[in-house]
């Protein structure tokens, strides 16, 4: 039963007087890690920013979901997954891609629409997945990902191997059945999936206090009799701990455990929303706690950190984006016949431009 | 009267029938402070407040099966489904209770509401912020399924649906939503919601279709009048379930020729519906094939520029059909 | 929070180890009251039993779906209801119709599907609703009747009025993205409404413990914040207790609770159900758990009961029940076309009969 | 060679199936234990044990989604859903999850699953226990929607579908069931999933029908060659997505005429499809309006007797049709 297991102080009261941080919890972790984390947190940021800027200037058409300011969230629950545990992301994980080792090349090419994107330009920008790696590809449906991603954890479970699913949804997405119905599923067998909620306090322009009347989201785990866990989603460390705890838990067969990361989004829901609906005194409280600084702080501590270390690593991955532009803004679009590819495992190109009678689309 | 675009003609329906009937209310994502991811709903939280502007939770089963039960209990709720492409959630509330449950309760239980949906491509939204999904819906008895094409049906139909005793289904397209401007009354009126609309009259062809390639379609009959002589005649669809099929027979009865257009893909679109029926039912009119102008049969309307305008109906396709069917 | 009410034992380990039952908890409650209660079980019990040979009779057709054993749960939850608060059944729920009041005349049309039942015929036997009385006529998709009935609640809620709403589910409804829907959005909304789950451990041949993991399931109700309790489902006192205290909430603008009645299905899911799939033995201890003879102890212990007074109840009831299947197998059914009718609120007559070509359903 | 019934087939088909490749599973409501609501996984779990054979929670959403990750990773997944009438649940997961999967990826994800459906109507089940709701699915690409229509059918269409590289629905109804039997051979054969059946060769008249309503369509057609010497073409569809337009096409192109048989009400039902792209390729063969037999626009199958017998089809009312089209 929920209550039994030690690994969670989310009964209705705990996690929202006690939430997991650095501070608390023994486990310490090499300075090699701690370097990584931080270095993931920073590509990402650099990315999404330069993502932005691309927006705004044009460069590329659709719309973009930044997850600046939940990079801790997203770094400490990924960093250590394997090629074959597999990631299930929304539209708010592009960044996901990149923490998991999706080459930077496809990832923008992407963003650009050009047929060397993994979908050779069928989503949209932000909805990146990767097969290799087993990042599936998002539908926009909110929460979808979660149901499909406990399918992987079944199947990973009949094949008795060890891999992982790590699901990602945000606050809104706990609303839906769908997350009921997986998370549930998820709990009766035992699967070795982690839920992991990303609080950011908004969908789109509704505050969490209209999605559900807990504190803490991870008292949702209670209902399903699973491990449920709140951690402070902008201290990577925090986050990193406790992941790492609940995907070994997975691995060992162990089940399943949901983790809500209290964070935020820092910008619009989209590039397009300026995010009237928020007081802007809420933005600039969650802003002073930066993820990076804050993570930078304790690595001085740690005499880990300096201002050449943080300058080398932007300066270097500064250059590779600039590469990864120019690769995907020089890369062609998909012809367009190739909307009729990939609708089945055989060709209906000949069904849908050879009838017998006259046919729209074959126009151009 | 003022120059209005389609979104305010919804705007302004919405805000009419609220103070019309405090019965009325809205229920959907972000269409309280946000005024609706297309401003459809703006400025009326400010005006009724949140009791009757209701931001939902993340769950469209919920935005409609509640309204179901609101509206049996006498409330007139507007609910917004912000895509189409969501609407699976509440396919249960629409399909199995919404349109049964006056059936399955012998007329002693009805929902009257409506559900304001935002479909359509064209505008890069991608596979999940372009499709159409009226198909679901059309096949449906029970329910209405509404079209407006124009800023002035926008505003008449919605009011209409408001006040209408059955389960309404309105189906906005977000690119009409500013695209074009025409002169509404500001007073109140109201669209017959049984009717299609004539919008240009023509010997040569019949020519069906709705929503936003009703406009296209009258884009292409005004050129094939200058261009090639021709005389189209246009028939709005507006309603796709339950279909207005006489006005559609009497106009073939006349041109003896007929093309459909919609935006869905081929396959079991509205257009399958109204060629079956004509070829049923006015088979000695025909002096031609039924024509239909639609989408090739894929999943969706893929997001990459080229892939999205080789999907998308247009006015070129569309007078390829009409000459093909003239000449024929 | 959910904690923080004393009307929920219901965290996760409570109610396992002290259920609800009319030995605790302080209330006593008139005579009169006592004897309506069972009065009412034991109309129930004679109804269905009576329903259930008639079916065996083959003297109906379509199916039935017996609560026999679950009469505690209904009564104690639907007898002190107004006719203005609505009742959201299911398929189990037909008696719910009896102890709120429907005409039996009418209920009994319904089983034998004649002309004279509140639907016409439309619904199948089972599946019971009464206009007048605000009773929802169902349909058969598990758990929708919540989501139906959470919008009624809504609606009293904006109307300012304060009837309340009780939506009944059985255990495996629980596990459906419509339950997850309704009680979060009543929640959210603190909404009038008591939603009872009746977990009699079986849905169909399905054990609760393939549902969900949890032991009492009122422990869902810490995922929306409302309150939650376990009641001894046989224990017609403890449910009429548990669910005043719930509908009194409701009405005082309190907002919402999930109740767990622990119970029993003594037959199959169905009347054509052999149910072999459960344990004779298991069924053998539930029905020495009757929730009538339980009672019978209770009254006798304060001279509230004696045979004479069963059989005068028994006697009356069943020279009802006579009257009433007279009534229905002499009633008409319904003519051919009147399928037809109540589709729309305009007749669609004409225009499925009179089309200008050939039509195969004129034919009778 | 052995006489078996529909579920024979079924039952066999799945058997077979686990037998030959082990990442095939089941899952669904009451299949394990209880052997299926209509015994179709009757004697499995004893033989596969609980690991492959799945009692699921009461959820079709998590049923069909989560094989859909499973066939991603390489199961080969067969979910049953009880009834059609329940399968809304999964209305995101088959259109928007399997149906675009193998799109949205660019064919580097794709979902080899198989889910089961019971449907139909003509047994008393009443409003909820007797839909049909095949034109949801028929309407999207990416989905196969396959109907057997016999014992033979039954058994190598699913034997076909568990090993089809695509995500297929396998619509069984459950009056076909019992009610047929026919010597099906024990060893392992496929059917051609691309291809219609043509069930009975002539001259006079084609017609095209699938599941319970092709057998009654088969007795109205040996009706109508004793009664009135007048040979009728049948043609079983088989597969409602995608169709097999040649084989009706071929068929139209000899007789000239056709009538469609559906269980589901007129409205888009697949009749609308085929009588659409008939008159639009075939236009110039056609001497006869084509001619739908099906149920009336009403929201669902009535429970009481007399309500019922008016919605369902029949031998007489096909024969009707039949006849109206020969004598055209
Ligand atoms: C089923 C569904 N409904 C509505 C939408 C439109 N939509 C896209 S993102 C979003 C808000 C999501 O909020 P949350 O789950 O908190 O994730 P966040 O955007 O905050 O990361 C909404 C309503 C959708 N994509 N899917
Ligand atoms: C959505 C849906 N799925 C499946 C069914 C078929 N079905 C009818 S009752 C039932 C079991 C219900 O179990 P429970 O909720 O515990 O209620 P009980 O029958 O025990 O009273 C099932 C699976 C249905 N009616 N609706
Ligand atoms: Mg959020
Ligand atoms: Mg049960």
């Amino acid at each position: 039963m929920a209550t039994k297991t030690k690994e969670r102080p989310a009964n209705a009261a705990a996690p929202a007087t006690k939430p997991q941080n650095s501070t608390n919890g023994s486990t310490s972790f090499p300075a090699e890690k701690l370097k990584q984390l931080y270095t993931l947190m920073l590509k990402c940021r650099t990315m999404e920013e330069r993502i932005r800027v691309l927006f705004k200037q044009g460069r590329f058409s659709g719309n973009y979901y930044a997850a600046v300011g939940q990079e801790a969230t997203e770094v400490g629950c990924c960093v250590d997954l394997r090629p074959t545990d597999t990631i299930a992301p929304s539209h708010r994980d592009f960044i996901a891609n990149l923490i998991k080792g999706t080459p930077l090349n496809l990832m923008i090419s992407q963003i650009y629409a050009r047929k060397t994107s993994p979908d050779q330009g069928r989503s949209s920008p932000a909805h990146c997945g990767y097969a290799p790696l087993n990042i599936i590809t998002p539908a926009s449906t909110i929460a979808a990902q979660l149901n499909i991603g406990t399918g992987v954890a079944l199947a990973n479970k009949m094949k008795k191997n060890d891999d992982v699913v790590v699901a990602f949804s945000g606050e809104g997405s706990t609303s839906l059945g769908f997350w009921h119905e997986a998370v549930n599923f998820a709990g009766v067998h035992q699967l070795p999936i982690v839920y992991v909620i990303q609080n950011n306090l908004w969908a789109e322009s509704v505050s969490v206090k209209l999605q559900t009347r807990v504190e803490d989201l991870s008292v949702k785990a209670q209902a399903y009799g699973i491990p449920g866990i709140t951690v402070d989603g902008n201290d990577v460390i925090a986050v990193y701990r406790v992941a790492s705890e609940a995907i070994l838990r997975a691995r060992n067969g162990d089940g399943p455990t949901v983790i809500e990361a209290k964070t935020y989004r820092w910008y619009g829901h989209s590039e397009i929303d300026p995010a009237k609906y928020r007081n802007p005194e809420e933005v600039e409280q969650w802003k002073a706690k930066d993820p990076i600084p804050f993570m930078e702080r304790y690595l001085t501590k740690h005499n880990l950190w300096n201002e050449d270390f943080k300058k080398g690593i932007v300066d270097e991955f500064a250059k590779e984006m600039d590469a990864a532009i120019e690769f995907a803004e020089k890369a062609p679009f998909p012809e367009p016949e190739e909307a009729l590819d990939h609708v089945y495992s055989f060709s209906v190109r000949d069904r849908e431009l050879n009838r017998k009678t006259w046919l729209p689309t074959v126009l151009k | 009267m003022a120059l209005s675009t389609y979104i305010d003609g919804i705007n302004a329906a919405l805000g009419e029938e609220m103070r019309r009937d405090e019965k009325v209310y809205i229920i959907g994502e972000d269409v309280g402070v946000m005024g609706g991811a297309f401003k459809a709903t703006k400025g009326l939280i400010e005006e009724f407040g949140p009791e009757r502007v209701i931001d939902s939770p993340l769950a469209e089963g919920i935005i409609v099966s509640s309204s179901i039960g609101a509206a049996m209990s006498g409330m007139r709720p507007v609910a917004e489904i912000q895509f189409v492409d969501f609407i699976t959630p509440a396919m249960d509330a629409i399909t199995q209770q919404a349109a049964k449950l006056r059936y399955r309760s012998a007329g002693t239980q009805t929902c009257p509401l409506t559900v304001r949906i935002c479909y359509g491509g064209g505008v890069q939204g991608g596979l999940y912020h372009s499709q159409t999904n009226t198909t679901w819906f059309a096949h449906e008895p029970g329910l209405r399924v509404l079209c407006p094409s124009t800023p002035y049906d926008a505003k008449g139909m919605l009011k209409a649906a408001i006040r209408d005793d059955n389960p309404c289904l309105y189906f906005e397209h977000k690119k009409l939503y500013r695209s074009i401007k025409e002169e509404i009354p500001a007073e109140d009126y109201l669209v017959d919601l049984n009717k299609a609309a004539v919008r240009t009259t023509g010997d040569d062809l019949t020519v069906v279709s709705y929503g936003y390639t009703m406009q296209l379609t009258l884009q292409a009959a005004e050129k094939m009048k200058s261009e090639h002589g021709i005389n189209v005649e246009c028939i709005d669809l507006r309603t796709l379930n339950p279909i207005d099929k006489d006005t559609i027979l009497e106009s073939v009865a006349k041109t003896n020729r007929l093309v459909i257009v919609q935006e869905d893909h081929r396959t079991l679109g509205i257009g399958s519906e109204i060629a079956a029926f004509v070829a049923e039912e006015a088979f000695d009119c025909l002096d031609a094939p039924i024509l239909r102008v639609a989408a090739p049969d894929v999943p969706s309307i893929p997001f990459s520029a080229p892939l999205e305008k080789f999907y998308m109906p247009s006015v070129e396709k569309i007078m390829m059909a009409m000459e093909r069917c003239v000449q024929y």
